[in-house]
């Protein structure tokens, strides 16, 4: 169960230090995606399914359409500037792995601290998604409405050509 | 009824694309409608003294588990400084060039933003505050950017990115909370908070750092003057009055209050940060040329004083943090009602550019002398009695230094305050700008009510103190020790 | 339940790690909404698996499908603006849109 | 009764506020009005006098939260001082008719004036230390507003200058109150009778008071403020906004709490200084408002020393003095606007034989100059004598010695101002001077002539003194 947890997290993790480590955008993006399939199959993993599968179909899927769209939309670099534009990145990103590894190796060997200091140990709730979405969840899905809303006016605001545009 | 609080704005801001089409007229009106609206009930439920008696009357604002909503002292001051402001908000935009085509959708997201403080303001767990604290700086990202112009959106961009740590760290805590505890409402995370231990006191950093990047206390103030500058002049209203006031200061009460108690080391942390605030703040606006910088600073040194007033852990420093809250919502917006109205009349913002306005736009000269008065605490406005209330409270609690950053910071405020006034107002018309004219009826009447409301609620202290301020004494029942 | 959980929080402070240094570091608007993503993931599975580890799964996956919607919709934002400086400006470079103070 | 008081502070103050609309329509029904309200307020006063006489005091009583009461007592001290400004005030006002009515916004100024006037007397009869705070602010703004009532640059910075001493010296005060508060748990000036008061709270109070009565090291703003119009250099800077800081030491310190003995070591060091450095600077100062600044500085400590002594002498000798002080500083001040007024000038160089040309004030300026000087049988001179023989009496004949050095400094700068500008060849430049407007001659005599009948008739005041100093309970 744990070493296959330890698994999934790091088919998670490494994808997105990629993400970072990328010097081409169009390519972290790609890392992102497969690091939210990753998370997808840690939260099946974690009995989430439903989740998992909203995590999978917009988290991964409708943000990976939305950045795709925009880098396609930005304008490409000339070739000697993208590969300077290169090497002051990796430049830059270069430490990440390597604090990711230390970090990662500092709480892990530490984990007894943290298994002491999660003191719950609560029931089995037998409620189902459902009934709690629908049954307690009421003002977050008023929440939900009013976000949508939000981007809904917001892309048209930010995108509707009036006088002032341009 | 509570309910109707989130709902009649969000319909508002729902039947805007459908008014736009059938009656263009009314594209106005509902925002003024729908503020009035709020100003009146809340007005009327702090008349009746509703929420007076804490937890018996309390009882019938609860609905059921769906939708546990709550109105207690506390967010019935925040929801009536949210109605007072947005509805100067749009009575200012009403003639503020906006391009046309996109009035509609402008409104609907001020009034989606209202939405969103409304429900942070009366929601009973910390995730639906998480979505509405969401719905409300999205909505303001969108605002600031408004105008199409590089400030804009480069004031937007850093607003987003900080706010966006903000809220991740929030959320964070949030699971963190819920782990041990297992729910999310104020009830269940205060009785796991009672437990102790390191994540609790991890979660409350990592909350303490959000609401401070989110409020722009003074590490984390970055991003502050440039939002508020870069927004359009009535954005700047809502977002200096109130947006950044609910997003990171009502927050920070309300989780004080309900679920960490005052927790000694946070506590003076707090303190410490605030005073910092206060003081820095304050220096940093004596050097600003700008008028709306100058007021952001300002901002940014008035919330510093709030969160010392909460930070002495006392009823008296509640009162007066929650009576600053207030005071800070309208004379800040009544300030920034008058940079929008000398940008409009004279085009500029700057110090140099400007001078001897008194003369030729009496209100507007008028009421930024009460606006300054009021910030700096000077008597008998309403800014003295909470500034009086916060020091009091701090020196009773044993915070004597604190007191006297408190004290001689309002000396700073006074000093930057008569800078601008100086500079702007008074003194003799500088060349170039005789020819201006004071803005319209519309413009200025917000002006007139913010700076009436100033004054009355300062002199007329005992009424204040008696419908909006007692209720928020029934809070310390929900105080979790 | 309890190793689990721990091994998630791991990979939650790893990813918030992440994505905070890209978020910090990066001089390219999209990256920097990137590292953004790469916390946003990280807190879904901190939502997910303290549900996990306590038993209220149900309600873990609701908050985390009601995060998810917020993130989004952020997300959208946020790639809107961008895309309005880059067509302003001709460039994602974060230097060159520095006018304001600070 | 009780509402008599109330009716002397809130008719000028909101009275006040009436003012710019009724200038809208007519500036003359304005003036009249402004003068009315400032004489129904004194009328006020004045008929409360008749209980005080007999020994009792009114009070009115308001109750607010968290102990912030409205408590208003009309006690001998409290009318003296109330008395004495609104006289002064309804002098000004009507000097306002004549000096100002080409300038632009008069409105703001008698707006200004009388809210001021009313902020006074609201502050003379607060028991209430959050009240004598809250009247003290007020008085501020109108102060700010007043002196930069030119609006030029540098006269708004001067006004700003001051406002900010003023108002920093007023929040330290505040945060004093607060220790008060925190020792005795009430801001209520009747309730800490006779209680002791922390130094560090003395300390702060006294900044306050310092800043307010320009003493010493906050002196600065006063001889900057003669910027103002000259009424206002008259009515705030000389005879009623410095002796607020005064009336506020002998309402706290005097009539209410004890402090430390140290303390009556330091203050009268302090105020020594204060009287020889501001004479010192009168003597050589040539701007002609400068000089009777300076003075105000000086003959300030003069008061301040009578209050500190602690001796039943030398409080009535500076109470006495407060009222001296007031008429004769007033009038000098208003003959000084009549003389600049006319002559366009304030610098005592460019002036000179005056006494030709304006006989009435030369003679009104000569009585006030002789009160300030202290000669006998001016008002100025048995106030004096009562303050120095008080000090003697308690024990600090140093320091009376320095006072006297200070009077002689008083008579020798005094002299030298009227000599160069009433006495002397006549410069050809100022030959076509005329004497002032009538509204403005009457002020300036009836100030001179009351200094004088002030020192004819000290009698009366001193017997009222003495009713003031019982009910502050000192020397028995």
């Amino acid at each position: 169960m744990e070493l296959h947890m330890v698994l999934l997290i790091a088919v998670t993790l490494i994808p997105m230090i990629i993400a970072a480590f990328a010097a081409e955008l169009i390519k972290s993006v790609i890392a992102l995606l497969v690091g939210s399939v990753g998370l997808t199959l840690v939260l099946f993993n974690l009995n989430a399914p439903i989740a998992g599968i909203f995590e999978l179909s917009v988290g991964a899927g409708l943000i990976a359409v939305l950045f795709i769209l925009s880098v396609s939309l930005t304008r490409p670099l000339a070739k000697e500037e993208s590969a300077e534009r290169k090497r002051q990145h990796y430049r830059r990103f270069y430490v990440l792995p390597i604090i990711i590894l230390f970090l990662g190796l500092i709480l892990y060997l530490n984990k007894d601290f943290w298994i002491n200091a999660f003191p719950f140990t609560g029931a089995q709730e037998s409620a189902s998604f459902g009934e709690v979405l629908w049954g307690r969840r009421g003002l977050d899905l008023i929440g939900q409405i009013g976000i949508i809303l939000v981007g809904v006016f917001g892309v048209i605001v930010l995108f509707r050509r009036g006088k002032m545009n341009e | 009824m509570l309910l109707a609080y989130i709902l009649v704005p969000l319909l508002g801001a729902a039947i805007m694309p459908i008014l736009r089409k059938i009656w263009q007229k009314g594209t106005d009106s509902v925002p003024i409608l729908v503020t009035v609206y709020q100003i009146i009930i809340t007005g009327w439920i702090a008349y009746q003294g509703i929420v007076l008696n804490g937890s018996l009357n309390l009882e019938r604002w609860i609905l059921d588990q769906v939708l546990a909503l709550r109105l207690d002292g506390l967010s019935l001051v925040a929801l009536l400084a949210i109605g007072l402001v947005s509805f100067v908000t749009v009575l200012f935009s009403l003639r503020y060039p906006l391009d046309e085509d996109r009035r509609p959708g402008y409104y609907a997201l001020i009034l989606l933003a209202v939405t969103g403080m409304n429900g942070l303001v009366v929601a009973t767990d910390l995730f639906s505050m998480y979505v509405f604290l969401e719905i409300v700086s999205v909505a303001s990202f969108i605002l600031i950017a408004y105008q199409y112009d590089e400030f804009g959106m480069e004031g937007s961009f850093k607003y987003m990115m900080l706010s966006a740590v903000a809220t991740v760290f929030l959320l964070v805590a949030v699971a963190l909370l819920f782990a041990i505890t297992g729910g999310v409402s104020f009830g269940e995370l205060a009785q796991g908070v009672k437990t102790g231990g390191p994540v609790v006191f991890i979660s409350f950093a990592f909350i303490f750092f959000a609401l401070a990047l989110k409020s722009g206390m003074m590490p984390f103030h970055g991003w502050l003057p440039d939002a508020y500058t870069a927004s359009p002049a009535p954005v700047s209203i809502l977002l200096a009055g109130i947006v950044t006031k609910i997003a990171g200061v009502y927050t920070m009460i309300r989780l004080v209050l309900e679920v960490f108690g005052f927790n000694s080391v946070f506590m003076n942390l707090l303190l410490v940060v605030g005073a910092v605030s206060t003081v820095l703040g304050a220096f940093f606006a004596l050097g600003q040329k700008d008028f709306k910088r100058m007021l952001a600073y300002s901002s940014i040194s008035q919330i510093g004083y709030i969160m010392m007033g909460l930070a002495a852990g006392t009823p008296l420093g509640l009162i007066g943090a929650v009576f600053h809250f207030f005071n800070h919502a309208i004379f800040k917006s009544l300030l920034f009602l008058n940079s929008g109205a000398v940008e409009t009349a004279t085009g500029t913002r700057n110090f140099d550019e400007l001078g001897g306005l008194a003369e030729k736009m009496p209100v507007t000269g008028t009421t930024s002398v009460i606006g300054l008065l009021s910030t700096a605490g000077i008597p008998p406005l309403a800014g003295f009695w909470s500034k009086l209330v916060i020091i009091v409270a701090l020196w009773m609690a044993g915070f004597k230094f604190f007191a006297f950053i408190a004290v001689f910071a309002s000396i700073i405020t006074l000093a930057y305050l008569l800078l601008l006034q100086r500079n702007v107002f008074f003194g003799k018309i500088k060349q170039g700008l005789e020819g201006i004219r004071e803005v319209s009826p519309v413009v200025y009447w917000p002006a007139i009510i913010m700076a009436a409301i100033t004054v009355f609620s300062g002199i007329l202290f005992p009424l204040v103190y008696d419908k909006l301020l007692n209720p928020v004494n029934s809070l310390l029942g929900l105080l979790a020790k | 339940m309890n190793n689990i959980l721990v091994i998630d929080m791991i990979a939650v402070i790893l990813l918030l790690g992440i994505g905070l240094y890209t978020l910090i570091v990066s001089r390219n608007l999209l990256r920097m909404l990137i590292g953004f993503e790469i916390m946003a993931k990280g807190v879904t599975l901190a939502i997910v698996s303290a549900g996990a580890y306590n038993g209220k799964l149900a309600l873990s996956q609701t908050l985390a499908v009601t995060a998810i919607v917020v993130e989004v919709i952020f997300i959208a934002v946020a790639l809107a603006i961008v895309m309005l400086i880059q067509r302003k400006k001709g460039s994602l470079d974060v230097r060159k849109i520095t006018n304001l103070k600070g | 009764m009780e509402n008599v008081i109330l009716l002397a502070i809130l008719l000028p103050i909101i009275g006040a506020f009436i003012l710019p609309v009724i200038g809208r329509f007519s500036a003359k029904i304005r003036n009249i009005t402004a003068l009315l309200l400032v004489t129904t307020s004194f009328g006020a006063s004045l008929s409360l006098l008749g209980p005080v006489l007999s020994g009792k005091t009114t009070t009115f009583l308001l109750s607010m939260p968290l102990g912030f009461d409205l408590i208003l007592t009309a006690d001998a001290l409290g009318i003296l001082m109330a008395l004495a400004s609104s006289f002064v005030g309804i002098i000004i006002v009507m000097y306002s008719f004549g000096y100002i009515h080409h300038d632009a916004n008069q409105n703001e100024y008698y707006l200004m004036v009388v809210l001021f006037l009313g902020s006074m007397i609201g502050l003379v009869y607060s028991q209430n230390l959050i009240f004598i705070y809250l009247f003290w602010e007020i008085a501020a703004i109108c102060c700010w507003r007043l002196i930069g009532f030119y609006r030029e640059r540098e006269i708004v910075l001067k006004a700003d200058k001051a406002f900010l001493i003023t108002v920093f010296g007023a929040v330290a005060m505040l945060l004093g109150f607060v220790i008060l508060y925190s020792q005795h748990n009430t801001f209520n000036l009747l309730e800490m009778q006779g209680k002791e008061a922390s130094s560090l709270a003395v300390l702060l109070i006294m900044f306050g008071i310092f800043s307010k009565s320009a003493t010493l090291p906050f002196h600065t703003w006063l001889p900057d403020a003669g910027v103002a119009p000259s009424p206002v250099t008259g009515l705030l800077h000389a005879a009623v906004l410095v002796k607020i800081g005064v009336f506020a030491f002998a309402r706290i310190f005097v009539g209410t709490l004890q402090f430390d003995p140290v303390w009556m070591q330091i203050l009268p060091i302090v105020i020594a200084a204060s009287a020889l450095v501001a004479g010192g600077a009168a003597l050589v100062d040539t701007n002609i408002k400068r000089i009777i600044a300076y003075s105000t500085i000086s003959q300030l400590a003069f008061i301040f020393l009578g209050l500190v002594m602690k001796n039943p002498i030398a409080i009535a000798g500076g109470l006495l003095f407060i009222i001296m002080h007031g008429l004769a500083k007033g009038g000098l001040f208003l003959c000084a606007g009549i003389v600049e007024h006319n002559a366009h000038t304030k610098d005592i160089r460019q002036m000179g034989g005056l006494i030709t040309k304006m006989p009435i004030t030369t003679v009104s300026f000569a009585l006030c100059a002789l009160s300030i000087m202290g000669i006998p049988p001016f008002g100025g001179f048995f106030a004096k004598y009562m303050i120095i023989t008080g000090a003697v009496e308690g024990g600090n004949p140093w320091i009376a010695g320095v006072f006297i050095l200070g009077g002689f400094i008083t008579v020798l700068y005094v002299l030298r101002l009227f000599a160069l500008v009433f006495l002397g060849e006549m410069r050809t430049d100022l030959v076509n001077v005329k004497e002032g407007s009538n509204t403005m001659l009457a002020a300036v005599v009836i100030l001179g002539v009351l200094s004088l009948l002030a020192g004819f008739l000290v009698h009366f005041p001193n017997e009222f003194i003495q009713i003031a100093l019982e009910q502050m309970k000192v020397g028995i």
